[in-house]
């Protein structure tokens, strides 16, 4: 099964693993991304994501076929979550099944990166001083 | 021509503005990006990562036409 | 939390990603080890795995400490089953957690790989045919 | 001096031996898997791949002593 999804709500590790399962696959690889407690020094509370979902859809199933064209695997499938979050929920989730073990955590891999690098989703983080910023929005502001 | 201009994330937060019509002879979406940067000086401190036209990822020297939706995404989190 | 457990009952994931569960952890990579309908043209029925328990557990422990100090990263476990086991059981898993995700990948497959090397474990495959027979060891034979 | 051998999963189905007690003089586990492929003419098809001497992991050159327990170990699964 393929497919790349958005959701409001907390994500179930379990179904998504379930959709992967392929009885002609001996490896699965999964990434979470957890919310992390800090970032570049400061406590982190929760965040947000915002997402446009029109386009990160679009994008991330493309991302999906590219995975399972380029590594080969038989399955592959994400989903992303929006809106607000505590620490230590899954903010996104990215599961690949296949015959062996190497292009799955290829394909896996390919898929988180090519995620970050690509989907119109953007991350703001809340911290215990009070402040809130879009996280890479400093860094890229000193690029310019 | 008349295009229309969406500010996600920050730049929402910077502009003020989440969607405006602009009146412009932009030719792409680099020119256009410039000519807002000029409207709202709060965009000067950024550079846009990512651009779409129409719901469809585009590049920065895509041909606009008149009636166009140009989205303006800033730099995507990255892990 | 680190560590290396061998199971005759069925492995329970989600008790393994809580070992790891870290909120000063970003990233969290799994791999499963699922049992295949099929091997090299044959179809395969159930599977059994012999481990020779002492040794694997000390191995198994050394690997996990070994790719927590090459890689960097804060935890990692691994479960490998023991015994009779019928398709579509998790046969290994292993987790990693870790601030960033490139070195949960590498941590991941570092280890499934010197699991699948070094321990002392043995898997002999039941056909569809009747026959049974213990992985690699025709090809171990030719090589002599 | 005496060693205790041990053989494991297609060694021990091929010997249809667990465990025997070998007075040898074989100074090394290479030396010894020799003596016992000659002794079990089913061991010749297969190269063991890992061998253990008293439960730790051991190379093929390692020193034999008296009372040792040597285990070998078929290829593993590889995946």
């Amino acid at each position: 099964m393929n497919g790349f999804e958005i959701t409001g709500q907390p994500i179930d590790v379990d179904t998504l693993r379930n959709y992967l399962a392929d009885r002609s696959c001996g490896a699965y690889v999964q990434f979470d991304g957890w919310v992390r407690d800090h970032n570049e020094g400061q406590q982190v509370l929760r965040l947000e994501y915002e997402v446009y979902e029109p386009l990160a859809i679009k994008e991330g199933k493309r991302i999906i076929i590219e995975a399972i064209e380029r590594f080969g695997v038989n399955n592959a499938y994400a989903i992303h979550r929006s809106g607000l979050m505590e620490l230590s929920e899954v903010a996104v989730v990215v599961g690949v099944s296949s015959p062996h073990r190497s292009e799955a955590f290829d394909a896996c891999r390919y898929i988180i990166d090519q995620a970050k690098a690509r989907l119109p989703i953007w991350k703001k983080e809340y911290y215990a001083s009070g402040d809130a910023e879009w996280v890479n929005c400093q860094r890229c502001a000193s690029t310019v | 021509m008349n295009i229309k201009v969406r500010y996600f994330a920050a730049f929402r937060e910077a502009t003020g503005i989440a969607t405006e019509i602009l009146e412009t002879s932009a030719a792409t979406p680099a020119a256009l990006f410039s000519e807002c940067s000029a409207r709202h000086a709060a965009l000067q401190n950024y550079s846009a990562s990512l651009v779409a036209v129409n719901d469809e990822m585009s590049d920065w020297e895509t041909r606009l036409t008149d009636g166009d939706e140009v989205l303006f995404f800033p730099p995507v989190a990255g892990g």
